[in-house]
């Protein structure tokens, strides 16, 4: 593979995208992302590529939650909350006229910061949006076990199906949600900070799942720990926050996207550097 | 050179340190206050147990002596003969109304401000115009039953020579008058569910109503139904709006059984009312009466309430301790 | 009682067939001063016929007839005779009615049984202190000249506070007592118009009669009137007052005998009144009334507050009057 | 080269219509109960208004019947302000209601105010979680407590064992006793919103406090109480509104419940506030079937309704001035 | 001055103390914290030295805040938390019978994660500690601009000394809570997480505000931020937590204690090295 330029947030990214790398399935064209008047992250260009994990990093507040939520329009459910410019989805603009946001989500699924079961049975859990969805129940009993060894916790979790799922461990609660996630068939899988509430070892297991599911699916993932990012991810997008000048709020932006090991070893722009040398966050 | 001018206290040594730190010092101010606080406390809780023991010892001679007539009479002129049945009757009715019409409009008016609403006008609007409802004294709803569901119901929901004055309108006044409580409460118990849990439905692509029936409902209940039990059991104990609405302090000819809905449509009374009557009954004969009808509905009523409560206490350890 | 059985009055446990106890249901409203009878008489009739059911209610002997001279209701209970206007009424909407006297309702005048300075009032005294024209006074002396100008034997009162306990202006006691006693004192001494009215508004009026006759026990120099029913009940706390019309005429104490045959001088009469057409087209009334002023009579009238109180029943040549009257009217 | 990628399916993201439309039906369904609470304002005010004004119509040109029962044969909007409330006399005086609702109120209040100040002072911040466990839950069942026992309560215990033997000239009924069971009623409510209030006042005050060497008393008097003013004050004034419009216990405990009643300022008398006025007009009415007198019903209800929906207000204030702060 | 031998959590502590360090202030000799009946740290051994900032680090939950509280008895306010063990302040047990918890938090003054200004004026949340204690009033006003300066915050708010303390941003608060600290005229500084709300330059100066102040005071600080502790600390406590086999609670330990460059350099305890490198955490 050839070496991408490093990105400026002023270019256009379709300009800078290289032949031989993979698909890219989410594009974030131009973007800014609004709470009511306040723009939480502005002018963000972030084409996402198949089979790859795209970690966002950034100081907190700096709107790499915000962004994320974008993707699958779950920002639809904040009062006030409002997207500009364009975010694609197999080529089709998310924000559309003819787009339902239920669909969206089913498609690209989500793992969140802290664990969140629902409050009912493991497999229940798993079934929720299959059934929703329409599938037939008959394909359940299948659907959980594929969904759970995908997740990596078919095996301590098989004898206890039945069981709450909030008699689960930290690491295995979130490792049962990226379960569920899965078992609607998306094709994205948006995770934000989902190791942050977890011990040394659990992240551990989730970190080497990301790295199965890669395979099957596209990953963008929100992190604090830079160590993290460096470990699983492919491609990274560094924002930070600067002050608007027009209304004294500190505003989101995306200072630099790369691959990983450019934006560790090469950052091209000095605030990069100073973040993942620690200097500061 | 420094900003810093200290203003440590130099002269520490271990001696002048240790008197100060060891000086042990519980402060007189300190534990009178402690003790004041606890007594205003004791003091509510004091004279309502003496409201309860007076109470009780009061009806003693009626519970004591013919409970199971007293609960089978109805409203009667004579103190040895009254009893509490058709006032209990009324009360049951009431309740039927109360758990019938506010709780599911309630619930779901609660549903729309927490899940659906917008920040419109028309929200904020319904929202400020609830708030104000749960504020307005339980007599001025009387007023509402009296010209709305006396005055223009009385043709459909009325028999002849009930005047309206139906248990149909004494229903529809506290059912009325409970709405707003149970939209409160019931909103507060949807609001305190953990965003974490709608996020997750919404994240494997359900539908709003899908992730409320759910999981927020689900989630939600105990609450709501804290709150609703408690609306209820206020409603029952109101003696205001139903004296306006008309309840009868006389006799009430209706001899229908506990649960026909033939009187629906006849004139009705209630617990409160009916203690209302006998309380302004002439003669000491009266009082022991009145303390057991008394006794009966504080049972009812404060049954809802600790049961809510406990319900309430019950779950919140149990979130509290997952 | 008949009842002590414990009948929640759906049991039916008549003597009597269907045919005797005709069918429907009745209602009664008016006065608060009747209801009680008409009520007793109601819970007896359960014995006889049980499936027939009576609503008894008390708002008042007008709203009584707004309801009755509709049509609206069976049987119009009254603590006074009908008004003219009243009887308009119920000629506009075609309705004829029967009027039973059913019993006599003394009003007894009372004071704290700490009170000797008075034993008997005249009903010039009653104004010269209750009046329409004694508005503001606070003291039992600050109507002694009214009274001794009116020819009180009795003036000058005792200084002392007048505290009044006596009945809400919604209650038909409350119209006696004007009616009986002050109204005359006050043409007389107002003239027709009386533009001081014929009784002072200026106490609280309350709506329980055991709360008016607390408030006579509880204060050494108060003056009231309730319902001769409910004083007799209370004789060790209040102190009925014997009453003359007369200054200077027989104090008469309230008394069942005295009442009866009139000689004490604030007593009325309780009515009902029953709608002549429904005697007919609702074939449950008739039979009520007949129990009513026959069987259940006696214990209605006497036990209506219990076994040792009650209002005073009519001597034998009013009670065949009445008897005769309804006879007339049920044809 | 940038690989265009090629839009799918432009339906692809369309869902389906069928749940879209379950979703809007339930929708509006919701919508429609909660504006049935407007609805209920409507009809309140309207069957306020509807009445009242023909009562003030009433006055300005009085019908005959009206005029019959008066005096002096004269009517008029000054009829709402003599010296007593008799309807039956076209006597409508409103200071007399407004001025005994204000002593029951303040009574109620200089009780409940402190009383339940002070235990939900205790209970958010010197009770043990167990011990305000135990002690909350009671609290809040005694505050359902129907009004009814309260005021046989007032009526039966209140006024002869504490008002009488306090005060030799007290009638066996006053408002000052109608005020202390009104203020026994209410003191679980200001417990309650003071304590919410109390509560709410973030521990990292508490923390800072007690870490700079503060103790309880101080913390709570100088920090919490402080900081918690706004939520007090509303506490405060839902409990007025509760109190001025409370009926029962004043139906039975003040001695105004004959549908008449004197101008007093002194607690010890006995007198009718607004709430009792409009009971006792509604059941019992053998003196007033002249239909001005009735309808003064419906006036007394709408100057009630107007002053509790001004206290709620402010009070709504206060709450959201709490809301804002934390 | 010579290095301290790396301590051992098994070693008593006072053996190991060198001469020429400076002072011992505070001692925690073998101290466990309970909640109820879950210790939530155990065998503590940890003295701390006047005019030096010792920093404990660690993951999440490890205990370090529980510590950090118990030092001034501000665990009391916990119903339920219990102290085993003997921590001493000049030599005086901290937890005897005759002391009085609440001088005790007057002298060893406290400064907590999130900003906590009273809702008050600027003046009265200065005021509130020294009035309190007694201080005549006469002296208030030059207790506020020496406090205020020391804590390097007089100058932007000489001139709103009477406005709320809420309309300050969150450095400024944060700055504020350690003039409010400093009033009490404490000898020892507890701040637990004192930058983790707040942005890089706020936390730039509050970095150089310790810095400044440990001339005076002796501090102790908890921070998540490795470089943070790397920056500004003397001595560095390394916490973790490890499953308490009896009962299957984590329970948080002291791991290694030492000189922070000797941590951060070449630790002695291989989970040190694994967190400080970022393998974790
Ligand atoms: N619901 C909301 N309403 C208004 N502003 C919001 C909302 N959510 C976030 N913000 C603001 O938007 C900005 C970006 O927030 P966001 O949560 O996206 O940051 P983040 O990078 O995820 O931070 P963290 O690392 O702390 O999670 C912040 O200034 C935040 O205060
Ligand atoms: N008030 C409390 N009651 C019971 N357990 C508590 C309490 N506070 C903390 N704990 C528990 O004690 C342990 C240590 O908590 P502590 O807050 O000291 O950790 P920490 O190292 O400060 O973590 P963090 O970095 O997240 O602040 C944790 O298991 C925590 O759940
Ligand atoms: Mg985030
Ligand atoms: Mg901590």
């Amino acid at each position: 593979m050839t070496e991408v330029r490093a990105l400026n947030v002023d270019d256009t990214l379709s300009d800078d995208i290289v032949v031989d790398d993979n698909r890219v399935v989410m594009d974030v064209e131009d973007v800014s992302v609004y709470y009511g008047d306040f723009r939480a992250v502005r002018d963000v260009h972030m084409p996402v590529r198949e089979h790859e994990i795209t970690a966002m990093i950034g100081p907190s507040g700096c709107g790499k939650s915000t962004m994320l939520r974008s993707l699958n329009r779950m920002n639809d459910l904040i009062e006030g909350a409002r997207v500009e410019g364009r975010i694609t989805y197999q080529g089709i603009d998310l924000y559309g006229p003819k787009v339902d946001p239920v669909e969206v989500r089913r498609r690209i699924g989500m793992v969140f910061q802290k664990p969140n079961p629902f409050p009912k049975s493991i497999e229940e859990n798993i079934t929720f949006g299959p059934r929703i969805a329409g599938v037939p129940k008959s394909e359940f009993p299948e659907l959980v076990e594929r969904s759970l060894r995908s997740a990596a916790i078919w095996d301590e979790v098989k004898d206890r199906l039945k069981d709450s799922a909030l008699g689960l461990s930290g690491g295995q609660q979130q490792r049962l949600c990226i379960a569920r996630a899965i078992a609607t068939t998306p094709d994205v899988l948006l995770m934000d900070e989902p190791c942050s509430a977890l011990d040394p070892i659990a992240t551990g297991r989730i970190e080497d799942l990301m790295q199965q599911l890669k395979d099957d699916y596209t990953i963008v993932i929100v992190t604090h720990n830079m160590q993290q990012a460096a470990r699983v991810s492919d491609r990274c997008a560094f924002f930070t926050t600067e002050i608007d000048a027009t209304n004294d709020r500190r505003t989101g932006q995306l200072v630099e996207y790369d691959r990983t090991d450019k934006i560790f070893s090469n950052p091209a722009d000095e605030r990069t550097e100073n973040y993942v040398t620690g200097r500061f966050g | 050179m420094t900003l810093i001018s200290p203003m440590v206290d130099k002269d520490k040594t271990a001696e002048r340190v240790r008197a100060r730190i060891e000086s042990g010092g519980r402060d007189p101010k300190d534990i009178g206050f402690r003790w004041l606080m606890l007594a205003t406390l004791l003091f509510s809780l004091l004279v309502l147990a003496v409201l309860v023991v007076d109470v009780v010892g009061d009806s003693w001679s009626v519970l004591s002596s013919r409970l199971g007539d007293f609960l089978a009479n109805p409203l009667r002129s004579r103190s040895d003969e009254a009893g509490v049945f058709t006032g209990l009757r009324g009360t049951f009715w009431i309740g039927i109304f109360v758990i019938c019409l506010s709780f599911p409009i309630g619930i779901g008016a609660a549903i729309y401000l927490e899940e659906y609403a917008t920040d419109s006008w028309f929200t904020r609007l319904v929202d400020v115009n609830i708030r104000n409802l749960a504020g307005v004294p339980s007599v001025v709803y009387g007023i509402l039953g009296f010209t709305i569901f006396v005055g223009l119901l009385d043709g459909p929901f009325g028999e002849d020579g009930a005047f309206g004055k139906t248990t149909v309108a004494g229903g529809l006044t506290l059912a009325v008058l409970s709405l707003p409580v149970v939209i409160i409460t019931s909103a507060e118990a949807i609001r305190a569910v953990p965003q974490s849990l709608r996020e997750a439905g919404y994240g494997v692509g359900a539908t709003k109503w899908e992730v409320v029936r759910n999981h927020v409902l689900p989630y939600a209940a105990p609450g709501i139904l804290t709150g609703t039990l408690l609306s209820l059991a206020r409603a029952l104990g109101e003696a205001a709006p139903l004296i306006l609405v008309g309840a009868i302090r006389g006799r009430l000819g209706s001899n229908a059984g506990f649960f026909e809905l033939g009187q629906l449509r006849e004139q009705f009374t209630a617990m409160p009312i009916l203690i209302t009557e006998y309380a302004t009954k002439p003669g000491d004969d009266w009082v022991p009466v009145t303390a057991a009808a008394i006794v009966i509905l504080l049972l009812v009523v404060l049954g809802f309430n600790a049961v809510a409560v406990l319900l309430r206490n019950r779950f919140e350890a149990k979130r509290e301790g997952k | 009682g008949g009842s002590d059985d414990s009948s929640d009055g759906a049991s039916g446990s008549g003597s009597a067939d269907a045919g005797e106890c005709g069918e429907g249901s009745i209602s009664a409203s008016g006065s608060s001063t009747v209801e009680p009878i008409t009520t007793r008489a109601a819970e007896l009739y359960e014995d006889v016929c049980g499936d027939i059911q009576i609503t008894v209610d008390g708002p008042g002997t007008g709203d009584g007839f707004a309801l009755f001279c509709t049509g609206e209701t069976d049987i119009s209970d009254a603590s006074r005779q009908i008004k003219d206007s009243e009887a308009e009424e119920c000629a506009a909407n075609g309705i004829e009615y029967t009027e039973l006297l059913v019993a006599f309702d003394g009003i007894a005048v009372l004071t704290n049984p700490n009170n000797s300075a008075v034993d008997c009032l005249s009903f010039v005294d009653l104004y010269a202190l209750l009046g329409g024209e004694s508005d503001g006074f606070d003291t039992w002396a600050a109507g002694s000249d009214l009274g001794a100008g009116l020819g009180s034997d009795v003036a000058p009162y005792p200084d002392a506070e007048l505290f009044i306990s006596a009945p809400g202006t919604e209650s038909g006691t409350y119209d006696s007592f004007i009616e009986i006693v002050l109204e005359g004192v006050a043409e007389e001494s107002q003239g027709e118009e009386a533009p001081a009215g014929f009784i002072r508004t200026d106490f609280a009026g309350n709506a329980a009669d055991n709360v008016i006759i607390e408030g006579i026990a509880g204060n050494d120099t108060s003056l009231g009137w309730v319902g001769f029913a409910f004083a007799v009940e209370n004789t060790d706390i209040v102190k009925t007052l014997a009453i003359t019309e007369e200054p200077g005429g027989a104090c008469v104490e309230p008394t069942i005998e005295t009442i009866a045959d009139s000689s004490y001088p604030v007593s009325r009469g309780l009515y009902i009144y029953v709608n002549n057409d429904k005697l007919t087209s609702n074939s449950a009334l008739a039979p009520f009334v007949e129990f009513y002023l026959g069987d259940a009579y006696t214990e209605a009238v006497t036990e209506a507050f219990g076994p040792d109180a009650g209002y005073v029943p009519l001597p034998d040549d009013l009670k065949a009057e009445t008897d005769a009257a309804f006879a007339g009217a049920a044809g | 080269m940038a690989a265009p990628v090629m839009p799918a399916d432009p339906d692809l993201l369309a869902g389906n219509p069928k749940r879209r439309q379950k979703e809007s039906i339930v929708k509006t369904v919701f919508a429609g109960a909660a504006t049935t609470s407007l609805v209920i304002s409507i009809l309140i005010v309207g069957s306020l208004l509807w009445k009242a004004q023909s009562f003030v119509g009433d006055l300005i040109s009085p019908p005959a019947d009206a005029l019959a029962e008066t005096r002096d044969g004269m009517i008029s909007l000054s009829n709402l302000w003599t010296e007593q409330w008799a309807p039956r006399f076209m006597q409508f005086d409103i200071k007399t209601l407004l001025v005994a609702s204000v002593i029951v109120t303040v009574v109620a209040m200089a009780v409940a105010g402190p009383v339940g100040l002070g235990a939900a002072v205790y209970l958010s911040e010197y009770a043990s979680p167990r011990v305000r466990r135990i002690l909350k839950p009671i609290l809040e069942v005694l505050a359902g407590i129907p009004s009814v026992v309260l005021g046989f309560f007032a009526l039966r215990w209140i006024g002869p064992n504490i008002v009488q033997n306090l005060f030799d000239s007290a009638g066996n009924q006053s408002l000052l006793a109608a005020g202390l069971g009104v203020g026994l009623l209410t003191i679980p409510l200001v417990a309650s919103i003071s304590e919410d209030a109390m509560r709410s006042v973030p521990n990292a005050l508490r923390e800072a406090s007690a870490g700079l060497g503060a103790r309880k008393f101080t913390t709570s008097t100088r920090v919490v109480l402080p900081a918690a003013v706004s939520g007090l004050v509303a506490a405060f004034i839902v409990a007025t509104s509760r109190a001025i419009g409370e009926t029962m216990v004043v139906f039975l405990a003040a001695g105004g419940s004959g549908n008449s009643a004197q101008f007093t300022v002194n607690p010890l008398e006995r007198g009718a506030t607004m709430t009792a006025a409009m009971a006792s007009q509604a059941s019992g009415t053998d003196g007033t079937i002249v239909e001005t007198a009735f309808n003064s019903l419906f006036f007394v209800g709408a100057v009630l309704f107007v002053i509790t929906l001004t206290l709620n207000v402010i009070a709504d204030r206060f709450v959201r001035r709490v809301r804002q702060q934390y």
